[in-house]
């Protein structure tokens, strides 16, 4: 017999969970888009992802050591952190730009706060805006589509894929134009061609104007390019494009009871219906194509199931995560179409982590049993 | 058919395979017997006995301290031979009478009432009252208080608490299948004192032989039903209970009664039932001991005041190291420096642990993470509630539910912080209460 | 002595921006390089030394009720006659400070120091008090500016100080930046005074 | 009443003092300050078209009026060309730019004279890599190569480089039609005005 | 005359620019004055002239950085919500003490008390463990399981409640684990006396210096046994016996000291057979000496020495046995004549 | 576009996008210094709320009806704060004598007010030219103080939000107090960039 028992209080059992097992599988969920970066943009993906992550672990225990307090490195946490920032960059960056998105996102988005569960924002995404506004021309600049071409066809780049089939009826769409389309990701084109400016430049004949970018617009959600969509046959950042694998691993998160069904419902679905009333241009009106576009382009799955999903930045409330969710809907589908950016995930959960503590007071739920007064 | 449930909760493994087929057994009388006099909610019970007293088994040694109290009971024959703190089943120490027995266990005289059903209800109050009656189910309410609503809150539905939905425990159940009949001749009576036109009992799914026994047995019975349940931790809590039987929602703060209900344990309608029938005070009852390192793990009806030390002897003592020893089920019961405490009215478990499924995982951040939210069967904040105690924020704690807390233990379960969220909320409940004494 | 530590103390001890946390608008707004922030630095310890010279003359004779316009008259007084000069002297320096030459009227350290020490204290102190606080918001305001100028543009005052290649992080010289870098510094400074 | 008149006295006093001390220090700096004004438009002009002498011509399109200079040489006295500042909102402010063109109206140079955009972005439009991009160009290929025009954009700030870019054809072709239509009003003897 | 003329034009052009704005700023000024001279009248409102007065001692900075509305809205509090008085960064100690006095004007007389916790075990080697205690370290969480995790139930737990509670970080944990109290920086405030669960911890007089350090009601046998610094109170009344001025009683088994009577000699603290009485003086009292030139023979000094160390015949002069001498100073106090001193 | 559309762009500009005190760093003091708690936040908001929409009425009459018309713009910076400062303590000395209840909920703010560089910074604002060379007229500068005042609040509160759950966690100790703030309000920033450039 051991000479002191262990006394503690109730509940004597505890579930498996740990915040590694966690952390871990949302890691796992996450190799799916890995493959595809990797497979559409070659290693450097993998080299910037393991840059990324590398950084971010170790400025993660550096900042633990030098506060005298546990490493826990082995969490996961700063492994995912790493991970998602550099998901959200450029196959092309120089192989610093991860480095300074994860020091930053850890150093002053996580450990500054006293490290895991205390940040108030999504430390990934705040690196993402640090570097954003930082190096905005290596974040914005043409380098998204240059490392392409290698491994797609030139019918199918950026998924305007039947681009070309338009071209021929068009008369008089300048080379330059075309140019421009095919270099883009998806919503880049879609925010031009809702740029009137752009269209004046092609023919200067009104009625054909209207014509030529209901057009194009419309091609931006035909089937054929919904399919390159789906399966990541488009520009974008390395982990974004592939919708199908990031489906994957949502799933699995699903499955696994990991993330809860209420963000990503409620901030996907937003996206759809508001896109779907408010998304088309003249002379493309309305269609169901539409939202599809718009659910499956830039990185709403990313953001949707594996960012606006994170624990320390949600709301804890129930009603507050549907709240939160439609909140980052809205703002996604305003950056969209009126903002100053083609894509707006990052910002929209960005701006709603900072609005988390006041949805949390305000959607307090009432315990069983009591009567709202 | 769907299972009747309630919203929130957790499915923790039962773990009930290591004695819910072992039949019960009847525990040797012990040498001596410490009689806690807090053995229930309420004013503790106040000794009529002195050091030195021979007493009867079923003898009254204590009486009932106030009007929420029980008396107590000899429950085995002997003498009286120290009146001091003893180890209570709860953890602490707490006062208690001794007695050592004389081996004999000559009992106060008995009575048989076949027609126990026709007596009049204040005497079968009465004779509940006096038998030292108190919930058996964990909370300890004295229930003769319970059976006395006041007018204005007619119960109409007697529900019986079979659903045993701690981990490990199995005496309901096993009382359920060998003493069903005494359970039901219970529930009748329960259903005449308070004039209630319908009476159910509640038993989880992971209990099939004794729904269908019960089933059978309640078939000719137009006002009893069973009601299967199920399988969620903590649906044996009574509000949790009530919802999931009769969709009623038990007012935050306010007792069953508000809602026309009274929950009884199935073990308390087979003590009413004796003592309405043979007016046997409660001294024994039946309780689950076992666990990984039990060598035979039992079920025993044992007399109220037994060492814990006895009864795991009793079971061919241990078969390897404990880690820890649980007084009650591993979600609420409490961890024992030892085995010295002895058999209450309310121990419906001992359960021993080993050394691996003993340790913890040491606490870290809050990840927010709401699982604790989003399980959490009276719908609070659990770990918002924690954050404010730890931040000595008591407004807020409160704000987010501290007081309709149960300590059911399902937050602290699914953390993946391994945060002792209970812990936390009640260490909030004690500030709060130091708080509002010292306010008065 | 009292003269010198009067002097001194606005430089760490005290100092406004970094210890008693005042004047933070144009401290984050006008630290984009460090040129700017000696000239906003210059232009607020005029002021400050102006009133705080006047206030502690005019002390006596101002009724409480009417305290505060007063003071506030007197200051904004210096500030537009600072306005004025700078327009006329300096024109480039003023209009990169802009808005804020006007709003170092209300900078919370002129009135605060009006308020807090002129207010009390015999006119020589107060001379002392307005330099020492207007210099060691001049040095905080030049600290924050060096980190900004030069993560931000590569250079420090106009000077070249990062190679060529390096690609200056523009963050630092927008918003987020401004905060993050004195919120950084004065965690720094933090962490050192826990040391000692 | 002793009390009231009191306090409005005292603040009256300290206005009064104030007031006249700024009004003292106004009087010097006012013309001073409108000096530099000028100074600098002139020497801005200068730069743009050396050796010339600025008229100032007003012109009234509806409720906004436009001005610009017409240039020139200060010796012959011949027609150079003409200045005149043209703005429009950029990516976070207003950006102001001073351009010449000569009397075919092709750009002579530029200068970005007003601007609050991004430091490393769009701020880059006063440097002389940008301005110098312009000079020589007619007014229909004052248009961003996105557009379909001449005007390679700066990275990262496209819209500072529309804003640039449009404010300029749009004010050519306003300064144009006026000139032009001066030109027509004038007797043929005058060509040259 | 030509100066006439240029002061004329001077002066005319002068005064067209300035008299103009004069005048107006001039009448903004009049007329705010005399709107505020009016308000202030007629929207007198009475206020706490505590509150004035510590806005008068604030700095006046309105910076917010007391976490309240502006100076005004602090003074407000401190009055009003019994806010702490030192949390104006601007105004630094001076304006923290100058606002205690404002505030303290009625309490300052009130000689200084310190806090002391009565027990001396709680730290990492002299603590009896009952079991393994696995949760939130805390004494109040932890008291609440199993009655709590050391042997005494009336000992301190060690988890440190009191020193999180202390706002002044007067308690420090020493290398054993032991809290140690800084009587320069604890003020008295009662806070870690809340906070102990055990209630282990009372204000004494800051000049008193002799403690019980104990608090266990158990009997003198079950005391020894849990008692994991072996320095337990065993109730055996052996001080109260020896206290010269009858300032200990002896209750539930445990010793306490009326501080009323209590003259610090310390020699219950000597007396004691478990060592649970602390005397912070032992060791450093100075012997009484007597001064012979001045001893008139009186003998109040050997009646009242509880040691009987002092001996002498009537009229003659006494001796002071500095053996047996426990420094306790009662003799020099009770001297009629001064003629005892300390030692040097 | 309607007068109301031209309100709503206004609203979303000066709430969003050029928010006073993220953008345009103004009012950083009370930002910093009175967002530990979402009450005091509160009434913090409401009293800047209040006084910037006075300041912006009064001193855009003054300029428009003595400043410019005898030509002494030069004295703005002088006539504004003198507004401001009287109406300040007017006001507060107001709601002290005939709202008590509303003076403990808001008046108890007002005195910060008037070195919140924030009232002037609207009223100077209010009589600077637009970016497309147009300026404010009265209901546009009244309403733009009202605005720039609702923005405030708005960030204020959300600052709060964060503060009071930051509040409640174990931040490295060099962290506590202004350092944690001005990280935060960097990270607002950050975030708000989102709406730069929205075009509405
Ligand atoms: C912090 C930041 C500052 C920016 N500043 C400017 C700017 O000053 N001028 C500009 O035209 N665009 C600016 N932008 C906008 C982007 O650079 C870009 O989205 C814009 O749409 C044009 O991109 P392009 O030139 O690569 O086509 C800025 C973006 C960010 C994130
Ligand atoms: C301002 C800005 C400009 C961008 N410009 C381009 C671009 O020119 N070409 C491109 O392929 N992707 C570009 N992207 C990236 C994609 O649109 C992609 O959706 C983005 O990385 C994910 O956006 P989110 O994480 O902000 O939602 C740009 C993104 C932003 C924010
Ligand atoms: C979390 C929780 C779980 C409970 N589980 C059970 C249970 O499984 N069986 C039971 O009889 N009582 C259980 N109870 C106690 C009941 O709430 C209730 O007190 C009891 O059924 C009333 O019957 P009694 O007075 O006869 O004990 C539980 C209470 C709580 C708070
Ligand atoms: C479902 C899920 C999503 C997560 N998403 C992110 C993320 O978007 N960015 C990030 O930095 N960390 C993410 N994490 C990791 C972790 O929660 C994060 O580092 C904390 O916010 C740090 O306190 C995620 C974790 C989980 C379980
Ligand atoms: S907060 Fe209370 S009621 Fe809710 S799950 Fe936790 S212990 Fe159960
Ligand atoms: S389950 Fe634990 S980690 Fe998750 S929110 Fe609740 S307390 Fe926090
Ligand atoms: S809490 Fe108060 S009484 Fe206790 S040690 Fe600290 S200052 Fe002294
Ligand atoms: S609070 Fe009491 S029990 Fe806890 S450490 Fe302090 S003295 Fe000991
Ligand atoms: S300097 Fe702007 S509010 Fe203090």
């Amino acid at each position: 017999m051991k000479d002191k028992y262990t006394v503690s209080p109730a509940p004597h059992l505890h579930d498996r969970t740990s915040i590694p097992n966690v952390m871990w599988n949302v890691v796992i969920a996450l190799l799916p888009a890995l493959a595809f970066a990797v497979y559409y943009w070659g290693w450097r993906s993998l080299w910037l992802t393991l840059i990324g992550v590398v950084a971010a672990v170790a400025t993660e225990a550096l900042i633990q050591y030098l506060r005298k307090v546990p490493v826990t490195v082995y969490d996961g946490s700063a492994v995912l952190t790493g991970m998602l920032l550099t998901y959200n960059i450029s196959a092309d960056s120089p192989w610093w730009l991860p480095i300074m998105g994860s020091v930053f996102a850890i150093a002053i988005g996580k450990q500054a706060f006293g490290g895991l569960g205390n940040n108030p924002v999504n430390p990934a995404l705040l690196g993402r805006a640090f570097l954003l506004a930082s190096w905005p021309s290596l974040m914005t600049g043409n380098c998204w589509i240059r490392t392409l071409p290698h491994k797609l066809s030139e019918s199918s780049i950026n998924g305007i894929s039947n681009l070309s089939l338009i071209h021929a009826n068009l008369q008089g769409v300048s080379a330059k134009a075309y140019d421009l389309v095919t270099s883009a990701t998806p919503l880049k084109v879609a925010q031009t061609l809702r740029d009137s400016s752009f269209v004046n430049t092609i023919t200067t004949d009104p009625a054909t104007n209207l014509d030529i970018s209901g057009k194009m617009f419309k091609s931006l959600f035909d089937m054929g390019t919904l399919r390159s969509l789906f399966w990541g046959n488009v520009g974008g950042c390395i982990g974004e494009v592939s919708v199908f694998a990031l489906l994957l691993g949502a799933i699995y998160l699903l499955w696994k009871n990991i993330i809860e069904w209420r963000i990503p419902l409620f901030y996907i679905g937003t996206v759809f219906v508001l896109t779907f009333l408010f998304g088309g241009i003249e002379g493309a009106g309305p269609s169901i194509l539409l939202p599809f576009f718009h659910i499956f382009s830039g990185g709403l799955m990313l953001g949707a199931f594996f960012m606006a999903t994170d624990y320390t930045t949600s709301p804890l409330t129930k009603n507050g995560r549907i709240v939160f969710a439609i909140g980052c809907g809205v703002l996604t589908v305003v950056i969209r179409l009126v903002g100053g950016y083609p894509e707006g995930v990052s910002y929209s959960i960005l701006f709603m982590n900072v609005m988390t503590p006041l949805i949390d007071k305000l959607t307090m739920p009432k315990a069983f049993g009591r009567v709202k007064k | 058919m769907r299972l009747k449930t309630f919203p929130g909760g957790v499915h923790p493994h039962d773990h009930k395979f290591y004695s819910a087929s072992v039949p019960i057994e009847i525990q040797p009388l012990p040498a001596r017997v410490i009689i806690p006099l807090s053995q229930h909610i309420g004013a503790p019970s106040a000794p009529i006995v002195k050091v030195g007293d021979e007493v009867l088994a079923g003898q009254k040694i204590a009486e009932a301290g106030g009007f929420v109290s029980i008396p107590q009971h000899a429950s085995i024959s002997g003498k009286v031979t120290k009146i001091d703190t003893f180890p209570h089943p709860s953890g602490i120490m707490a006062t208690a009478i001794e007695i050592t027995g004389d081996g004999k266990d000559t009992w106060v005289e008995l009575v048989d009432d076949p027609n126990f059903l026709d007596l009049p209800t204040q005497e079968i109050k009465d004779r509940i009252a006096a038998a030292g009656i108190c919930g058996m189910g964990g909370a300890g309410f004295p229930t003769s208080v319970k059976l006395s609503p006041p007018a204005d809150k007619p119960i109409d539905t007697v529900i019986l608490n079979g659903v045993e939905c701690e981990p490990y425990l199995t005496s309901d159940h096993r009382l359920m299948l060998e003493h069903s009949e005494p359970i039901i001749h219970g529930l009748k009576i329960l259903l005449k004192v308070l004039n209630a036109r319908q009476g159910m009992i509640g038993i989880e799914a992971n209990k099939p032989d004794a729904i269908a026994l019960m089933k059978k047995l309640l078939a000719s019975e137009s006002n009893l039903s069973v009601v299967p349940l199920k399988l969620q931790y903590p649906q044996g809590a009574e509000k949790q209970l009530i919802y999931a039987a009769t969709r009623r929602k038990v007012p935050a703060g306010g007792l069953p009664m508000a809602v026309g209900v009274v929950v009884q344990n199935v073990g308390t309608a087979f003590a009413i039932y004796e003592a309405v029938r043979y007016r046997k005070p409660l001294v024994e009852r039946v309780i689950a001991v076992t666990g990984s390192v039990v060598a035979q793990p039992k079920n025993l009806k044992a007399r109220i005041g037994t060492p814990f030390s006895e009864l795991v002897a009793f079971c061919g003592g241990t078969s390897g190291e404990v880690g820890k020893i649980i007084s009650g089920g591993p979600m609420m019961g409490f961890a024992l420096p030892n085995l010295d405490a002895p058999v209450a009215k309310g121990s419906s478990g001992l359960v021993l642990l080993n050394v691996k499924e003993a340790s913890s995982i040491a606490e870290r951040n809050c990840l927010r993470c709401a699982r604790c939210v989003d399980i959490c069967p009276m719908n609070l904040l659990p770990s918002l509630i924690a954050q404010a105690v730890k931040g000595k924020d008591l407004d807020l704690a409160l704000k987010c539910g501290l007081e309709d807390c149960m300590k059911c233990g399902s937050c602290a379960y699914v953390c993946p912080a391994h945060i002792s969220l209970v812990q936390w909320i009640d260490t909030g409940k004690i500030r709060h209460a130091e708080n509002l004494r010292a306010k008065k | 002595m009292s003269f010198m530590k009067e002097l001194t103390k606005g430089l760490i001890k005290e100092n406004p921006t970094f210890v008693i946390v005042l004047g933070m608008c144009p401290t984050l707004a006008t630290s984009t390089s460090v040129n700017n922030a000696i000239g906003m630095g210059m232009a607020a310890t005029f002021v400050l030394v102006c009133s705080n010279i006047m206030i502690s003359l005019i002390k006596n004779v101002t009724p409480d009720k009417i305290r505060i316009p007063v003071y506030v008259v007197v200051i904004a007084a210096f500030v537009s006659i600072v306005d004025m000069m700078m327009a006329a002297y300096v024109p480039d320096l003023h209009k990169s400070l802009g808005l804020f030459i006007p709003l170092i009227v209300v900078n919370c350290i002129i009135l605060g120091r009006a308020e807090a020490y002129a207010n009390k204290n015999n006119v020589l102190n107060s001379l002392a008090d307005g330099i020492g606080m207007g210099a060691g918001f001049t040095l905080a305001l030049t600290v924050v500016a060096t980190f900004r100028e030069i993560l931000g543009n590569g250079t420090w005052a106009g000077l070249r100080i990062m190679p060529q290649t390096y690609d200056p992080m523009l963050m630092a010289l927008l918003a987020p930046g401004a905060f993050i870098t004195l919120g950084t510094l004065m965690a720094t400074i933090n962490l050192l005074k826990e040391k000692k | 009443m002793k009390f009231y008149l009191k306090l409005g006295l005292i603040l009256l006093a300290f206005c009064i003092v104030a007031t006249a001390l700024l009004a003292y220090v106004n009087s010097i700096t006012k013309p001073k300050i409108a000096a530099i004004k000028i100074k600098e438009a002139e020497l801005a002009r200068e730069e743009l078209i050396p050796n010339s002498a600025f008229e100032e011509v007003t012109v009234k399109t509806g409720k906004d009026s436009i001005v610009y200079y017409v240039a020139r040489d200060k010796a012959t006295k011949e027609l150079k060309g003409y200045t005149f500042t043209a703005a429009k909102i950029g990516y976070s402010s207003n950006v102001k730019t001073m351009a010449a063109m000569d009397k075919d109206f092709r750009i002579l140079g530029i200068k970005v004279v007003e601007q609050a955009e991004t430091p490393g972005l769009g701020a880059n439009c006063t440097d002389s890599t940008f301005t110098k991009k312009f000079r020589g160009l007619t007014p229909d290929q004052l248009m961003v190569d996105k557009d379909g025009g001449k005007i390679q954009s700066m990275t990262g700030a496209t819209i500072t480089t529309r804003a640039v870019t449009n404010s300029l054809r749009e004010q050519i072709a306003l300064v144009k039609k006026d000139v032009e239509a001066k030109l027509a009003a004038l007797p043929a003897q005058e060509v040259t005005p | 005359m030509t100066l006439n003329m240029i002061l004329v034009t001077l002066t005319a052009s002068l005064t067209s620019q300035i008299s103009v704005p004069v005048i107006i700023l001039g009448a903004m000024g009049l007329v705010f004055g005399l709107i505020l001279a009016f308000a202030a009248k007629v929207f007198a409102v009475q206020i706490d002239p505590r509150v004035e007065q510590i806005i008068g001692a604030l700095p006046g900075a309105n910076c917010g950085a007391c976490g309240k509305a502006g100076c005004a809205g602090y003074a407000d509090s401190i009055v009003h919500s019994g806010v702490e008085v030192n949390l104006c960064a601007p105004g630094g100690a001076a304006a923290a003490s100058a606002i205690a006095r404002i505030m303290g004007k009625e309490s300052g007389s009130v000689t200084k008390k310190v806090a002391v916790i009565h027990c001396s075990s709680g730290g990492h080697n002299n603590t009896t463990w009952k079991y393994a205690y696995q949760g939130i370290e805390s004494c109040v969480s932890a008291v609440n399981i199993a009655g709590g995790p050391n042997a005494c139930s009336y000992g301190c737990i060690g988890y440190n409640d009191c020193q999180k509670a202390c706002p002044f970080d007067a308690i420090s944990i020493d290398a054993n684990g032991m809290r140690c109290i800084d009587l320069e920086k604890c003020t008295g405030c009662g806070s870690c006396v809340r906070a102990c669960p055990r209630k282990l911890i009372d204000l004494v007089p800051l000049n008193r210096n002799v403690y019980i350090k104990c608090s266990s009601q158990d009997k003198g046998p079950l005391a020894k046994q849990v008692c994991g610094s072996t320095l337990p109170c065993i109730g055996c009344g052996i001080c109260s016996r020896k206290c010269p001025v009858q300032a200990i009683t002896i209750t539930n088994n445990l010793a306490a000291i009326d501080y009323a009577k209590c003259i610090n000699c310390g020699l219950c603290a000597t007396a004691c057979p478990t060592g649970a009485i602390l005397d912070l003086l032992c060791g450093t009292r100075k012997k009484a000496q007597m001064i012979d030139e001045l001893c008139i023979g009186c003998t109040i000094c050997a009646k009242n020495c509880p040691v009987e160390a002092i001996s002498g015949e009537v009229k003659k002069v006494h001796k002071i046995d500095a053996e047996k001498c426990i420094g306790c100073g009662v003799c020099i106090e009770k001297c009629p004549k001064q003629a005892i001193k300390t030692a040097d | 576009m309607g007068v109301l559309g031209q309100i709503f762009v206004m609203a979303i500009g000066a709430i969003f996008i050029q928010n006073f005190v993220l953008a345009r760093f103004l009012g950083l003091c009370p930002y910093l210094g009175v967002s530990k708690r979402l009450d005091s936040a509160f009434g913090m908001g409401m009293a800047v709320i209040f006084v910037m929409t006075m300041a912006s009425a009064i001193t855009f009459l003054i300029y428009k009806y003595l400043l410019v018309r005898f030509d002494i713009v030069y004295l703005s910076t002088l006539a504004f704060i003198l507004t401001i400062a009287a109406l300040v303590q007017f006001v507060e000395m107001v709601i002290l004598k005939n709202a008590p209840a509303l003076y403990k909920a808001l008046g108890v703010y007002l005195p910060l007010i008037t070195t919140n560089c924030a009232v002037l910074g609207v009223a100077i604002l209010n009589i600077t030219p637009l970016a497309d060379g147009s300026s404010y007229n009265f209901l546009f500068a009244t309403l733009n103080g009202f605005l720039s005042g609702v923005g405030f609040t708005f960030v204020m509160l959300a600052m709060a939000g964060i503060r009071e759950r930051l509040a409640l966690v174990d931040m490295p100790k060099s962290m506590h107090g202004f350092a944690s703030g001005m990280i935060l309000a960097g990270i607002m920033a950050l975030a708000f960039y989102g709406f730069m450039g929205l075009k509405i």
